[in-house]
C-alpha cells in the first residue's frame, strides 16, 4: 500500500488547485477547505487564493487519506521489452514472411499531424526512425482531417493490417466521439477482427484505448519502435 | 522607443525587401485575374445580406451558389444585385430572400447601367460609412482609454460557448489583459460558409459569427469603461470564408484579425489561388476598417525545427508585408508574426531567439510585431511551461515586442482554463514590469553570438528569397519551402470556389476602397 | 451547489500534483490515475509524469464529483466589516474608557517576529499602522522564542486584556502542540477567561484557533485593522 | 571568466575594504581576549572526546562544564587534559568518561610541564592529521569527479529525520543538484551542546550531529561516484556551538560551512562577545580542513527593505571577508553571501538587482559568492513563486554567481518536498543552460540605471562603514545597524559561557592552526 510522498513517508502529501465560482472570502475560502476534505484530505491548508472578479482561484495542500495497492494494478504486457529496428524486421520476416501494411490517419476534424508524423515518416521522433523507414512494413500516411469512412476504405484497399488513428485535439471529448465511431463503422462493415486499431496521441493512454474498443493506445513520449513491437507481435499472435 | 541593439547590413535588408516585392508583384498577377465565392458573399454581405434559410444556409450563400450554378458569377455578384435591386426596387435583404425561394436573379431582364451603377454606388457607400463610423469609435475609444503598455499583453478564449468565453474575456482583462482572441472551433476553416447566430458548442474554440463578434465586443466594451483602458478584440479572417469574416469584423469592430496570405495554404490545404485571391480583398477591407492584422509565421516553427528554419518566419514576414502594402494596409496594421519555438533544451537557445527577435524588431521598426509564445516544446509539466513562458516574457520585452500572445502553462493540455490566464497574466505582469527598462540598458556585443546569429540568419534570408523569387512562390510553397509543407500547385480545398473573372468583373467595394486607400490592383 | 470551474458552468475541473514512491512507469501512472479516481475525478488525465529515482511525479487534471453546499458555510462574523484608525480609537474611548493592553509573543521555538511587528510595530504592514500606533492601546512585543509561561506571566503582570500569540513554524504541527500548552496553561492558572486570547500567523485561520480554544485567528494578509476591530469589538461584547 | 559589465569606482573599494579592515581589527581585540565553554569543548572533542553519559549529555561538556565550575577553564581544557593524560596514563575519552563520574580533573595533581606539553603535541598533530586527510581526500574526489557547472545548484534537505534526508539528497542529486545543505531544526542554534548520534525528529530541520554528518557524507560519496560529480555537503557552523560543529565538520569532511562573523547576534540573540570569539576559532578550523564558508547577509533582507539596504550586504560581505582573512580563511574560501529580495511589485526591480549581485561580484573577483534565492516576497502562489525563481536563476548567471541556493516554489509553505526541489532543479537547469552565455555578451549602458545604482550602493557602503568604523562594531550593532535589529551590548544568550583568558591560557590548535594558516592573532 502506497500513498503520496512529501517529505516523509506516508505523510500523503497532495498538491490541488482549482477556481470556484463565487467571489474570494473567508467563506470561499472555508468552501475550498471543504471540497478539499471531500476529496479525502486531512489537514487542508489553503495556501492561496485569489479573486478573480467572481471566481476565485486556490492552492491547496493536505493529507490524502486515500492509499493504492499495488498488487491490485495488472502489470502491463508492453512494459519495457522492445524491439530494435532490426529485431522488428527480423522478426516479420521470419515469422509473417511478407510485408506488414499500415494505414495512418489523423482523423475527424484533427489537423494536428506532427504526432502521426513522428511515428509514421521516415525522421521519425527523438532519434528513433519512423515506420515508413522499416523495409518490412508498408506504410500510407494518409495526413490530416480524414474521415473515418474514407480511412477504412483505404485500409481495405490496400490490404492493410493495421489502421493507426491520432487524435490530439480532445476538448469536449470530441476524441471519444470520432473514436467510438471508428469502432461501430469496422464493426458494421465486418472488418473490425479483419484489423489491428490503434490509437495514439497525447491525451490518449492504454486503458482509455482498451475502453474504446482499440487493440492498443499509445500516448505522449510514444516513438515507432513502440507502434511497431506491438503490432508485429500481435499479428504473430494472431496467425 | 526601440533600440537598434544589433548593427544590420541595411544593404541586405533593402534586398531581401525587394526580393519579397517581387515575389508579391508576381502573386498579385493571379490574384488580379481570379474571385471568389466567399469575396462574393463578401459584397453581398456588405450590401446588407444576412441571415439564412429554413434549414440554416446563409443567404449569402444562397445567392451567390445560385449566380455561380447558373455560370454567371464571373461578372461579380455586385452587378447581378444591382440589377435586381433596380428591377425590384426591394432591398438586398428581401431579394435574398426571395433568391432562397424560387427567384433567379441571373434570369432578371438586364436594367439601364445608368441606374444599376447608381444604386450600387449608393449601397457601396452605406456599408463603408458603416466600417468608417466602426473605425472612428475605435479611434475615439483609444484616444480616451488609451490601450495598455507594449508588449500588449494578448490572451485567448477557446471555451466553445460565447457567453462563457465572455466571463473569461471579462475577467481576464480584469486582471490585466489588453487583447481577448476568441478562437475558433476546429475545422470552422474549413466551412465554406459563415455559421449564424450566438453559439454555444465549439470544439477548442468558438463559432465565429458576427451575432458572437458583437456580444464580444459589447461585453470588451463594458469592461474597457471599466478598468479604463480599451480592451482589443481579435478573430480569425482565415480559412475558406477569410473575406466574409473580415466584413463582419469591420462591422463589428473587431481591432485585430489574423489574416495571413499562406497561413490556409499550408495549414489547411486550402487552394493557392483561392486563398491569395481571398487574402487580398480581405486585408483590403482590414486596411480599410483600421484593422491590424496578425500574420502567422509562429506556425512554420510547430513543424519545422525553429534553430534550422528560422529565417523562413523573417523571409514570410518580408512576404506578408508587401502583401500587405499591396492590399492598402499601412506599416502599423503589420502584426507580423514569430515565435518563440526553440527547444529548451538547447544550450544558449535564449541568445538565439534574442538575435532573430531583435533582428524582426529592426527590419520592421513601424510593424505592431506579433510575438508567439512556446507551444511546441510545452509538456505537461505545467510549472516547467511557466517558466518557459516566463523566459518568453523576458525576451519580448527587451527585444521591444508589440503584440505579446501570452503563454499558457496548460498549453499541452487543453484550452485555457480561467485560472490559467490569469496565472500567465501575472506572471507576464511580473516578469515585464520587473525587467521593464532593461532593453535600454544593455547592448550586445559586436562580435558575439547573438551578432552573428542575426547576421547569418539574415544571410539564409537573402538566399531563401532569392530562390522563391526565382520559382515563384506557388512553386515554392508545392515544393516545401515554408513549415516542410507541400502542398499541390493545383490541389487544395476551396478550389471549385475560384472563378476567372469576367471582363465585365464588377466589384465596387474593391474599387472604392481601392481608390481610398491608394490600391493600384495589379 | 457549487464545483470548481475550468473553462464552463460545472466542468469541475481540478489540477492535482503529487509523489508516488514508486519508479516511474504504466503501473505508475495508472496507480496515479486511481488515487485521483478515489479523491473522486472522473476523467482523469495524467498529463506528466517524471521519474525521480524510485519516486515519481505527476501531475493531472481531472473533474471533481464533489461539490460544496455554500448555504452549509455559516458566514463568517469579521468578513467586510473593519474599521478605520480612527473609528477603532474613538470606539475604545467612549465605550471602553480605558487604554487597551495588549501582549504579543512568536511563542516556543518560533523565531519569526517580521508577521507580528507587522501587526504590532508603528510601522505596521501593507501601508496601515501597527497597534503600537494607536493612541488607545497600550501594546507589549515580547519579541521571539517567548515560553507560554513567561506570556501569560508578562499578561498578568501588566494587567492584559489580550494576547496576541504568532507562529510561524509549523513543520511536524509544532505549533499546535504548543498552541495546546498555552492554552491549557492560561486554564491551569484561570486566565483563560480574563483574557481574549488571538493566533496569528501564515498557516493559521479561523477554523483552526477555534478548534485550538482561540477566540480568534488570523492568517496572511492580515493588518492591524483586522484585529484592532476584533479586539475592541470583543472587549466591549464582554463588558 | 568573469566579466567587468559594470565600471566601479576602484578608488572607493579599497576605501571599503579598508575600513572594513579597521572594523575587523577593533573586534579582533575582543576575541583575543576571551575564550568560551565551546571553544574549550571543541579542544576536547578534537583530542578525541566523544559520546554521551547515561542523560544524554555530550562528555565534552560534562568536562568543560566540571573546570569551569571549578574556577579553572579560563587556562584552557587543553592544560587540563593535557595533566590529567599525563597523570593517568588514559586516552582523553576514558578520562572523559570518568569525569562524567567522580573523577575531579581540575584536582589531580600538576605534571611536568614538558610531558604535558609533550602529549598535548602529540593529540593535536593526530586531530589536525585526521582533517587534514579529510582535506586531501576531497581533494581527491574533486579532481577525480570534478564539480558541476557554476553557479553550482545548492539545495536544501530538511524533513527532520536523517534518513528521509539521504533519500531526498541523492535524488536531488541525481537530477543535477551539486551541494547538499541539511538545515537544522529549529532552535539548536540555541542548544549550548551538540545533540549525540542519527536522528529522525526534528522541526524545519534535522538536527547536526557528528553521527548525521557521517550518515549524509558517506550517501553523497556513493551519490557522486554514480553521478560522476562531487558532492559537496554543508551544514551550519552558527548558533552557540559554532566551533565544535566546525571541528565535526573537518572531521567529517562537509564542504561548506554557514558561518557568520554576526548571524548570531542578530537572528538568535546570542551574546557579542561568544560570538565573535566562537566565529574565529570556527573559522581557522574551517580554514585549516579547506572548507567554504557561507556568510548569511541573505538574512538582513528578509527583516529590512531590501532596496533600502542593500549597502549593508555589502558592507556586511567586506566585514566578513576582513574578519575571515584574519581567521585565516583564504579569498577561495569566502562564499559571501548576498540574496534576491527586492519586492517583485518593484518596476525595474530586476535591474537594481543585478546592480547589486553585479557589483559584489566585481568587489570580490575571487570570493565563491553564494546568491540566495526570494524567499521574503514567497507566497502561498506556488506559480508566481516559480518565475520569481526563474528571474533569479537567470540575475545569477547573468551575474557570474558561484553557489546558487535554489529558490522553492514552497518557499512560503513549507520546507521543501522531494518533488519542489526536482522542480526547482529543471527550473535552474533550463535558465541557466538556455542564457549560459549571455553575461559575456551584454554591457551595460555606461550612464544606466544599474550602473548608476551600483554606484549609489557603493557610495552608501563607504559612508556606512565609515560610521561603524567610528562606533566600532559591537555599538553599530546595537544602535540597529544591521538587518534593522538591535541587540545590547552586554545582553544575549550563551553570554555566560565566555571567559576571559588567563595569562596562561593554552589552546593548542589555535595555535598550531595559526602557524601553519599564517594567522597574525592579534
Ligand atoms: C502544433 C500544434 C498545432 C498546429 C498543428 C500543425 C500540424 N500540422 O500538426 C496548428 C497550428 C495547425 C494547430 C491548430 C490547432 N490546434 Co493545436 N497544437 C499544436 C501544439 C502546439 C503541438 C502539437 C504537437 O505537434 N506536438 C508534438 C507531437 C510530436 O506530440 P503528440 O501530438 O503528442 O504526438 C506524440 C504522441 O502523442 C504519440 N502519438 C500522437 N499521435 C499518434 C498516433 C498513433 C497511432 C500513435 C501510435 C502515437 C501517436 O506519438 C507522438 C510522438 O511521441 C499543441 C500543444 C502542445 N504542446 O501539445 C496544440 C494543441 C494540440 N492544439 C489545440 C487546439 C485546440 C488547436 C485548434 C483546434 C485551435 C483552433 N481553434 O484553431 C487548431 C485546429 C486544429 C485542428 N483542426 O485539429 C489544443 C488541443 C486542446 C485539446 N486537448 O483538445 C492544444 C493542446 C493547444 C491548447 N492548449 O489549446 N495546432
Ligand atoms: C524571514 C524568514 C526567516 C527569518 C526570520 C527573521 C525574523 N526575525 O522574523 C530567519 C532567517 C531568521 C528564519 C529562520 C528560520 N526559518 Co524562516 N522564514 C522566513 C520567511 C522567508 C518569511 C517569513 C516572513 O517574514 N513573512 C512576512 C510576514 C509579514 O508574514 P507572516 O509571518 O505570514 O505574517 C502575516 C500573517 O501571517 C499574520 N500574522 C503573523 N503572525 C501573527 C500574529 C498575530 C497575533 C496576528 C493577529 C497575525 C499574525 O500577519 C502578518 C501580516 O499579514 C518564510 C518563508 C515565507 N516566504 O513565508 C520562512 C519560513 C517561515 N521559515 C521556515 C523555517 C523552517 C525556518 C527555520 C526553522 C529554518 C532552520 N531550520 O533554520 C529557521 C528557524 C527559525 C525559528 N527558530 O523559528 C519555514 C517554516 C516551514 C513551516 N511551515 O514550518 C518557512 C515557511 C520557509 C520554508 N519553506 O522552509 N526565517
Ligand atoms: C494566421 C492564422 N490563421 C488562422 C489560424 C487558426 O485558425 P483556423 O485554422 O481556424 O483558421 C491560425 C492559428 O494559429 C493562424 O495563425
Ligand atoms: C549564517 C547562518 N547561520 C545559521 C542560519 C540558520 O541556522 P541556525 O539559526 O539554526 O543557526 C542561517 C540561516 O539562514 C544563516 O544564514
Amino acid at each position: 500500500m502506497i500513498k503520496p510522498y512529501g517529505d516523509s513517508w506516508g505523510d500523503g502529501q497532495v498538491q490541488l488547485s482549482f477556481t470556484l465560482p463565487i467571489p474570494a472570502g473567508p467563506r470561499a475560502r472555508e468552501a475550498a477547505r471543504r471540497l478539499a476534505a471531500q476529496m479525502g484530505l486531512d489537514d487542508v491548508q489553503v495556501v492561496h487564493m485569489k479573486d478573480l472578479s467572481g471566481f476565485t482561484y486556490f492552492i491547496l495542500y493536505g493529507s490524502c487519506r486515500h492509499s493504492i495497492d499495488l498488487d491490485q494494478i495488472p502489470l502491463a504486457v508492453a512494459e519495457g521489452e522492445m524491439m530494435t529496428f532490426e529485431e522488428i524486421n527480423h522478426f516479420v520476416r521470419e515469422r509473417l514472411g511478407r510485408k506488414v501494411v499500415v494505414v495512418g490517419a489523423c482523423t475527424g476534424t484533427d489537423a494536428h499531424t506532427v504526432g502521426l508524423d513522428a511515428i509514421m515518416n521516415m525522421k521519425g521522433y527523438d532519434g528513433d526512425y519512423g515506420l515508413e523507414r522499416y523495409p518490412m512494413l508498408e506504410t500510407y500516411n494518409l495526413g490530416s482531417q480524414v474521415q473515418n469512412e474514407i480511412l477504412l476504405q483505404k485500409a481495405m484497399e490496400v490490404g492493410a493490417d493495421a489502421v493507426l488513428v491520432s487524435q490530439v485535439v480532445t476538448q469536449k471529448n470530441v476524441h471519444i466521439q470520432n473514436l467510438t465511431e471508428l469502432i461501430e463503422m469496422a464493426e458494421a462493415e465486418d472488418l473490425r477482427r479483419r484489423l489491428i486499431l490503434i490509437v495514439g496521441g497525447p491525451r490518449i493512454d492504454p486503458s482509455l484505448a482498451a475502453e474504446l474498443g482499440f487493440d492498443a493506445g499509445f500516448g505522449p513520449g510514444t516513438t515507432a519502435r513502440h507502434v511497431a513491437t506491438f503490432l508485429v507481435r500481435e499479428l504473430a499472435r494472431r496467425n | 522607443m526601440m533600440k537598434e541593439q544589433l548593427s544590420l547590413d541595411q544593404g541586405k535588408v533593402r534586398q531581401a525587401r525587394e526580393l519579397a516585392h517581387s515575389i508579391a508583384l508576381q502573386v498579385q498577377e493571379d490574384i488580379r485575374k481570379h474571385t471568389t465565392v466567399t469575396i462574393e458573399r463578401t459584397v453581398a454581405r456588405l450590401f446588407g445580406i444576412d441571415g439564412t434559410d429554413q434549414d440554416g444556409i446563409p443567404l449569402a450563400n444562397i445567392l451567390v451558389d445560385q449566380v455561380n450554378r447558373a455560370g454567371l458569377l464571373d461578372r461579380g455578384i455586385a452587378f447581378w444585385l444591382g440589377n435586381a435591386l433596380v428591377a425590384l426596387g426591394q432591398a438586398p435583404q428581401q431579394i435574398a430572400e426571395r433568391c432562397a425561394g424560387d427567384l433567379r436573379i441571373g434570369e432578371l431582364p438586364l436594367q439601364d447601367p445608368r441606374k444599376v451603377e447608381e444604386v450600387l454606388a449608393l449601397y457601396t457607400e452605406r456599408a463603408l460609412t458603416a466600417i468608417s463610423k466602426q473605425r472612428q469609435r475605435r479611434e475615439e475609444y483609444k484616444e480616451r482609454l488609451g490601450v495598455g503598455e507594449e508588449p500588449l499583453k494578448y490572451v485567448i478564449v477557446a471555451s466553445g460557448n460565447i457567453f462563457e468565453d465572455v466571463k473569461q474575456a471579462q475577467a481576464a482583462a480584469r486582471q490585466g489583459a489588453d487583447i481577448i482572441a476568441v478562437i475558433r472551433t476546429t475545422a470552422q476553416s474549413l466551412l465554406d460558409y459563415v455559421p449564424y447566430g450566438t453559439t454555444t458548442e465549439g470544439f477548442g474554440g468558438t463559432y465565429a459569427t458576427q451575432a458572437n463578434f458583437q456580444v464580444m465586443r459589447s461585453a470588451l466594451d463594458e469592461v474597457s469603461e471599466e478598468v479604463g483602458r480599451y480592451i482589443q478584440l481579435v478573430n480569425y479572417c482565415s480559412g475558406l470564408c477569410m473575406p466574409e469574416i473580415a466584413a463582419m469584423g469591420a462591422l463589428e469592430r473587431l481591432d485585430m484579425m489574423l489574416n495571413d496570405a499562406m497561413y490556409g495554404i499550408l495549414f489547411r490545404d486550402i487552394n493557392m489561388d483561392r486563398t491569395f485571391a481571398d487574402q487580398y480583398f480581405s486585408r483590403m477591407i482590414n486596411a480599410y476598417a483600421g484593422i491590424i492584422i496578425n500574420t502567422g509565421e509562429d506556425n512554420y516553427l510547430t513543424t519545422a525545427d525553429a534553430f534550422e528554419k528560422a529565417h523562413t518566419v523573417l523571409a514570410s514576414n518580408l512576404i506578408n508585408e508587401q502583401m500587405g502594402l499591396k492590399a492598402g494596409l499601412k506599416p502599423w496594421q503589420l502584426g507580423l508574426g514569430h515565435a518563440f519555438e526553440l527547444d529548451p533544451k538547447m544550450r544558449n537557445g535564449f541568445l538565439y531567439e534574442l538575435a532573430t527577435a531583435q533582428t524582426i524588431r529592426q527590419v520592421f521598426p513601424e510593424a505592431p510585431l506579433k510575438y508567439m509564445p512556446p507551444t511546441k516544446h510545452m509538456t505537461g509539466d505545467i510549472f516547467m511551461g511557466h517558466v518557459q513562458n516566463a523566459m518568453f516574457n523576458l525576451a519580448s520585452v527587451l527585444t521591444g515586442q508589440s503584440i505579446h500572445l501570452l503563454g499558457m502553462l496548460t498549453e499541452a493540455i487543453h484550452t485555457p482554463h480561467l485560472a490559467d490566464r490569469i496565472l500567465s497574466l501575472e506572471n507576464a505582469h511580473y516578469v515585464m514590469e520587473n525587467a521593464r527598462d532593461l532593453a535600454g540598458e544593455i547592448s550586445f556585443r559586436p562580435d558575439g553570438i547573438i551578432q552573428q546569429r542575426s547576421e547569418a540568419v539574415l544571410d539564409q534570408v537573402v538566399c531563401f528569397l532569392q530562390e522563391i523569387a526565382g520559382k515563384g512562390l506557388k512553386r515554392s510553397i508545392s515544393e516545401g519551402y515554408f513549415a516542410d509543407i507541400k502542398r499541390p500547385l493545383q490541389g487544395g480545398k476551396g478550389r471549385d470556389g475560384v472563378l476567372r473573372k469576367g471582363l465585365d468583373y464588377q466589384n465596387p467595394f474593391m474599387t472604392k476602397m481601392g481608390q481610398e486607400l491608394g490600391v493600384d490592383h495589379d
